[in-house]
C-alpha cells in the first residue's frame, strides 16, 4: 500500500511534508538543474522586504562545528522585482509556494503582504500559495530585539496579517526565546494556520588571528547538524502546545533526521543548511520518509506524532 | 556517489566537493578546475585540481586513496573570457590561484592565439613552489627571492609588461587581487580576476558569498555571478 | 618576558583563566591521575543540592552533532554528604574551588550555601573559595521554567544569597533566554561578582526506531562544540552589558576555541565537554592561551578583550 | 598520541579512544580487551579488542589503516572476579560481548583453576560469527540454528549446565543480560555480568553511564562502578 504523504495546512494540500527552506533555494530556479523542485511538497522563498535590500557587508558565512553561521541580512529585490522578476517563474511551479515575508516594522509586514496578494490575484497558478512570516528581524521598534520575541506582538501582527488574505499564513518562529510555547499560542491566537520552527540561533565565531569577528555584522545565524536537536526540542513544545500543525526544521540531513522532527510532533518539514550539503538531500529526505511509513505501515503522515512514546 | 552537473569544464570554472560523511566539516569545498581532458575511446574524462592544505577538508582529502569517490558538483561559475583582438595574456597567480590559470593557458595555447599566454606565478618561499610542472615560459616569483624573481607577479608584470594593450588573468589571495586591479587600472589594461569567496551554496541560491561592487551600489555572488569578474566591477578590499 | 595569567573574580585571585566545568569533573579526584587539576585556575564542582538526588532515569546522555545531550538531573550526594564526604578533599586543592549550588526553590538554594559557609569556615583552605549559581534548574513555583530566565528573580535570589557570604558568587546564566543582557545586567545588580556563560542549550533526540526520545526524560541539556557559536555571542552580548568579570564556557576544545570566549569579552573559561573528549583539553587551552599571549605581547589576561576589532 | 594510564589490563576492563580528529563523531568509544600480552625483550606490549561495525566511529576504526595510531585511555573500570572455590566458570557471550570474555577465558586457563572455563557463545546467525578463534570447548548458539546449538546462550547453558555450584559471566545485549541474571537467580548461581551504557567520560565523573540499582534505591556507573557488577546488583532491563 502507498502511504498517502499529502498534508494540509490552512486547507492547502501539500502533496508531500518535505519542503526547502527559505534562505537556503532562492527563489526556485538556482537549483534547478540539481533537483526536482516540483517533486516536494512546498518551496519557502528567501524572504522579501518591502524596500530592496543588498543585504550585509561581507563576509556573511563561516562554517562552524556541524554548522555555519550566516548573516546573509535579508538580500532580496524588494517586494516589486519581486512580483516583476520572481512571481512570473513561481506560477509555473506544481509545488506548493510559501513567500517568505520580513520587515523591520509592523507596517512592513503588512505592506509587504498586500502588494504580493494584489498582484497574485485570486485564481490558480498565482505563484504564491500562502505565506511564511520570518519573525526574526531586528525589531526597529523594540530596541533591536527580535520581532519573533514578544507574544503579545506576534499575536497582533498575525491577526493583521490575517485579515489581509485567505492565504494560510505560517508563523516562523525563533529559539531564541524563553519560552517557545508561549510564542507559538500567541500565532495561534493571532489566526496562524501552522507554524514553522526553528529559525537559527544567535552565533558568533571570532578570527583569533585577525582579532576580529569573522562574520562582517559580529554575530550571524546558526543552522546546521548543530542545531537539530534544538529544533526537535522546539517542535516538541510547541507542538504540544497549539493545535494547528507545526513545520519542523533544523539541521535535517537525512530522512531519519526528518523522522525525528515528525515524530516530536511536526507535519511537515523544511530542508536548509542540508541542501547546500546534499542538493539532493530533499528528495532523499522524501523517498526515506516514504519508505519508512512503508516499512512500519504507518498510511498518513499525521498519523507519525501518535507514534512517539513517552 | 559523485552527484554531477552535465557539461564540460571551461577554464575560471570551478567544483565544489564534499569530503566526509560526517556533519565536521560540514560543507562543501570549492576548487578550480586545473585541467580537463575528455573522455575518447577506452578512457574516461579526466579533470584535476591543484589544491593546498589548509584546514580539515584539504587534509581529508590528501588522505583519500587513489581511486576513491568523491562528492562532486560541477562545473560551476562562469569562466575567463578570452583575450580581444590584439590583447597580450599575462596569467598571474598566487599560491593556489595557479589551478584555473594552468587551465587557462593550456586552452590558449591549445586555442593557438596569436600572442602565446604568459604564465606568472607567485609564492612566499621556494619551498611553496608546487609540485606539477609548470607551462613553456612561465616565470616564478618569490617574495624572499629564494627561486626566480625577487617580489610579487605584480612587480614583475610591472616592469617587464610587453608594449600594447595586455589582459592580466589573476588569481590569488585578495591583496593580490587588489594590487592587479590597481595595475591595470593605472596602465588601462583588461583584467579578469577569480574571487575567492567563502560558498555555502555554491550555485547562486544564498547569498553568502558576496562580494561588494565596486561602484557600492550592492554585491554580486562570487560562484554564480562569477567567480571571474572584470576587475573594474568589484571592491577587491572588501571582500574579507 | 612570562604572560601574566592571573584573573582576579570578587577579589579571589585565579592562578589562571582555565577552569573545569561544573558537572563534568565531578569533585575532582575522578581524573586525579590524568589531569593535574592544581595547574589549573578553577575547579567548579558538580552541582550541589539540599537532599541527596540519585538523579534522573537513564539513559542520561547521547551523542548529537558535534554535541551531547545530557539530563543527569543534579545527581548529587546532598549538601551534608557533600560537606562530609567531599569538602575535605576540595580543602587540600591549590587551584580555586568554585562549589556549584543548586535549588529548585530560593530556600534550597541559600540553605545550601549557609551549611556549607558554616562548615567551612573562614580560615585557608576552607575547600570551597566561591560558589556558581546554576540557575537552570527547573524552577517549581514558576511552572517548570528554569530559575535564570525571570531577571527580577535572578537579582532577589543573587542578593539573598550575597547576605550571606564573603566568598565570591558567580552566577551562571542558562542560554535559554530571550535577552541574556538583561539576565546578566540583573545578576549584576543583585551583587554577583561574575557570571558564566552559557548553560546547555534545550535539546531532543528521538530514537525513531524505538520511536521515542533517546534520553529517558524527554530532553536534556546540549553541550559541545556545537553551542561554541552561541556561547561565544552569549559572551560578546553579557560583557558588555555588565561591568563584572564574564567567565566564558561552551564547546571550548582548544587554546584558540578559548581565545574567542576571551577576544568577546570574557575573563576567563571554563572546559566541560572537551574533557570528555580529551581528558588533557584544559591543560592544552591554557598551554596555548599562554603561547599566543607570549607570541602577540599581550602581558595580561585582563587586555585581551579590548584587542577585538568590532 | 595516545593518552594512556599507567597500568595493565585486566579482564572486564575496557578502553575508550578517540577515533577522529573531527568534532563528529564527538565522544570517545569504549570498548572491552579482548586480549593483553606483556611487553618482552624486543616486543612491546600489545592489546586486542573485539569490534562490530556499528556506526560512525567503529567505521572510521575499521578504516584506520594498521600501524596508526589512536588515542587511548586505559585500562579503566574493574574486572571480572575469580570464580570462588568449588564454581564452574561459565562465560556466556553474545555478539560483542565476546571481547571481555576471550580476555577472561585465557585468563582463567592460564591461572590454572580446577575447573576449566567452559565460553557460550551467541549470534543472530551463522553469518555474524566473528573471525578470531574462539577457545577449546567453545560452543557456538545460534537464534536460527545456522550453526551449533539452535537457541541462545541462555538456552544452552539451561539445558546443560554441570550439577553443582556455577558462576555465570555475561556480557552482551541487555535482554541477554536479564535472562542471564533470572538464570543465576531462579539457580541460585552467582553472576558477574558487564554492562553497557552510553558513556561520555569513562572515568565516573560525569554520571552519564549510570545503571539503575536492583534494590531501586539510586544507581551505580557502568565506567566506575563497574563495568562488570554481581548480577543481583543491577535492574539490568531499566538501563536503556
Ligand atoms: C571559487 C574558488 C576556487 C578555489 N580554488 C581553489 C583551488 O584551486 N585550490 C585550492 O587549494 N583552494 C581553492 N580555493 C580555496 C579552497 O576552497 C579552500 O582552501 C578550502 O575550502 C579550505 O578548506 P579546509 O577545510 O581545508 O580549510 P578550513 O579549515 O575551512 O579553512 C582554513 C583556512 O582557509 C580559508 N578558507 C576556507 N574556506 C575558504 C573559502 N571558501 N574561500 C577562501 N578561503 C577559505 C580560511 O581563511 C581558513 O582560515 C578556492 C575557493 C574558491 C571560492
Ligand atoms: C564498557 C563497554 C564496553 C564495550 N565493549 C565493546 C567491544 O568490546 N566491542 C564492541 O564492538 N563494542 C563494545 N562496546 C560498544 C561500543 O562502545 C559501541 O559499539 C560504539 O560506541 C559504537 O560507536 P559508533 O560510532 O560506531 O556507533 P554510533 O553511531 O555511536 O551508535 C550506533 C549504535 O550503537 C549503539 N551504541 C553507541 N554507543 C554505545 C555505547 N556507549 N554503549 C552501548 N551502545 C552504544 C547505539 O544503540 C547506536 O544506535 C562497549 C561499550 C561499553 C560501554
Ligand atoms: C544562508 C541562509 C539564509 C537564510 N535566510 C532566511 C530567510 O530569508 N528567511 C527565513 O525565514 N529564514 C532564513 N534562513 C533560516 C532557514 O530557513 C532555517 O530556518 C534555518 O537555517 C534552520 O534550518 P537548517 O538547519 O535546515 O538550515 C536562512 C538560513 C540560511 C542558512
Ligand atoms: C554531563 C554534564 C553535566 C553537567 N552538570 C552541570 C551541573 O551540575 N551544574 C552546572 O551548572 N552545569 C552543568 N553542566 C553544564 C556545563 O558545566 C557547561 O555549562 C556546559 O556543558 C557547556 O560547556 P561545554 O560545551 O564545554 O560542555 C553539565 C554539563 C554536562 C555535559
Ligand atoms: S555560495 Fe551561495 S550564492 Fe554563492
Ligand atoms: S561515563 Fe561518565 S560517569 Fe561513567
Amino acid at each position: 500500500m502507498k502511504p498517502d504523504l499529502r498534508v494540509s495546512i490552512g486547507g492547502l494540500e501539500l502533496a508531500n511534508p518535505v519542503g526547502l527552506a527559505s534562505g537556503t533555494f532562492g527563489y526556485g530556479s538556482e537549483y534547478e538543474e540539481l533537483v526536482d523542485v516540483d517533486a516536494l511538497g512546498a518551496l519557502y522563498t528567501k524572504a522579501v522586504t518591502l524596500a530592496p535590500r543588498t543585504g550585509n557587508p561581507v563576509p556573511r558565512i563561516v562554517e562552524t562545528p556541524s554548522g555555519m553561521l550566516n548573516s546573509i541580512g535579508l538580500a532580496n529585490p524588494g517586494v516589486e522585482a519581486f512580483i516583476a522578476g520572481k512571481l512570473p517563474g513561481l506560477r509555473g511551479r506544481r509545488c506548493a509556494v510559501f513567500v517568505n515575508v520580513a520587515g523591520a516594522t509592523e507596517e512592513e509586514y503588512l505592506e509587504v503582504l498586500e502588494r504580493i496578494e494584489a498582484a497574485a490575484g485570486t485564481g490558480p497558478r498565482a505563484g504564491v500559495d500562502g505565506y511564511e512570516i520570518n519573525l526574526s528581524c531586528p525589531n526597529v521598534k523594540h530596541g533591536g530585539l527580535a520581532f519573533g520575541t514578544d507574544a503579545a506582538q506576534i499575536e497582533r501582527l498575525t491577526r493583521a496579517l490575517r485579515d489581509r488574505t485567505r492565504r494560510p499564513i505560517v508563523v516562523k518562529l525563533t529559539p531564541n526565546v524563553t519560552d517557545i510555547a508561549g510564542i507559538a499560542k500567541a500565532a495561534e491566537a493571532g489566526g496562524a494556520d501552522a507554524i514553522s520552527c526553528i529559525n537559527t540561533l544567535v552565533g558568533m565565531v571570532i578570527d583569533v588571528g585577525k582579532r576580529r569577528p569573522v562574520l562582517a555584522m559580529g554575530s550571524g545565524g546558526l543552522s546546521g547538524p548543530a542545531i537539530r536537536p534544538v529544533g526537535v526540542a522546539c517542535c516538541y513544545r510547541a507542538s504540544r502546545a497549539v493545535g494547528i500543525p507545526v513545520i519542523g526544521l533544523g539541521g535535517i540531513m537525512s530522512s531519519g533526521d526528518a523522522l525525528q522532527y515528525l515524530l516530536a510532533g511536526a507535519r511537515a518539514v523544511q530542508v536548509g543548511t542540508g541542501t547546500f550539503v546534499d542538493p539532493r538531500c530533499a528528495m532523499g529526505v522524501l523517498g526515506g520518509i516514504e519508505e519508512w511509513m512503508r516499512a512500519q505501515g504507518v498510511e498518513r503522515i499525521q498519523d507519525i506524532p501518535a507514534l512517539l512514546e513517552v | 556517489m559523485a552527484v554531477t552537473a552535465a557539461g564540460e569544464p571551461l577554464p575560471g570554472q570551478f567544483l565544489t566537493l564534499r569530503v566526509s560523511p560526517f556533519s565536521d566539516p560540514l560543507l562543501r569545498r570549492p576548487f578550480a578546475f586545473s585541467s580537463y581532458r575528455r573522455a575518447s575511446v577506452g578512457r574516461g574524462a579526466r579533470a584535476g585540481i591543484v589544491y593546498q592544505l589548509r584546514g580539515g577538508a584539504t587534509r581529508l582529502l590528501a588522505e583519500l586513496a587513489p581511486g576513491s569517490r568523491v562528492d562532486i558538483l560541477a562545473p560551476l561559475g562562469n569562466s575567463f573570457p578570452p583575450p580581444a583582438e590584439g590583447e597580450t595574456p599575462i596569467l598571474a597567480g598566487g599560491g593556489i590561484g595557479l589551478g584555473p590559470l594552468l587551465f587557462l593557458a593550456a586552452a590558449l595555447s591549445e586555442a593557438g592565439g596569436p600572442i602565446a599566454p604568459r604564465l606568472v606565478l607567485g609564492v612566499r618561499s621556494a619551498s611553496l613552489l608546487p609540485s606539477i610542472p609548470l607551462p613553456p615560459g612561465a616565470v616564478v616569483c618569490t617574495d624572499d627571492g629564494s627561486s626566480g624573481f625577487r617580489g610579487t607577479p605584480v612587480d614583475w608584470i610591472a616592469a617587464n609588461a610587453p608594449e600594447g594593450r595586455v589582459r592580466l588573468y589573476g588569481c590569488g589571495p585578495a591583496p593580490m587581487l587588489v594590487a592587479l586591479a590597481a595595475l591595470a587600472a593605472a596602465r588601462g589594461w583588461g583584467a579578469s580576476l577569480s574571487a575567492e569567496q567563502w560558498m555555502a551554496c555554491g550555485v547562486g541560491a544564498c547569498m553568502g558569498c558576496a562580494l561588494p561592487r565596486a561602484d557600492g551600489s550592492g554585491y554580486l555572488r562570487a560562484c554564480s555571478d562569477g567567480p571571474v569578474f572584470e576587475a573594474s566591477e568589484i571592491d577587491w578590499a572588501g571582500g574579507r
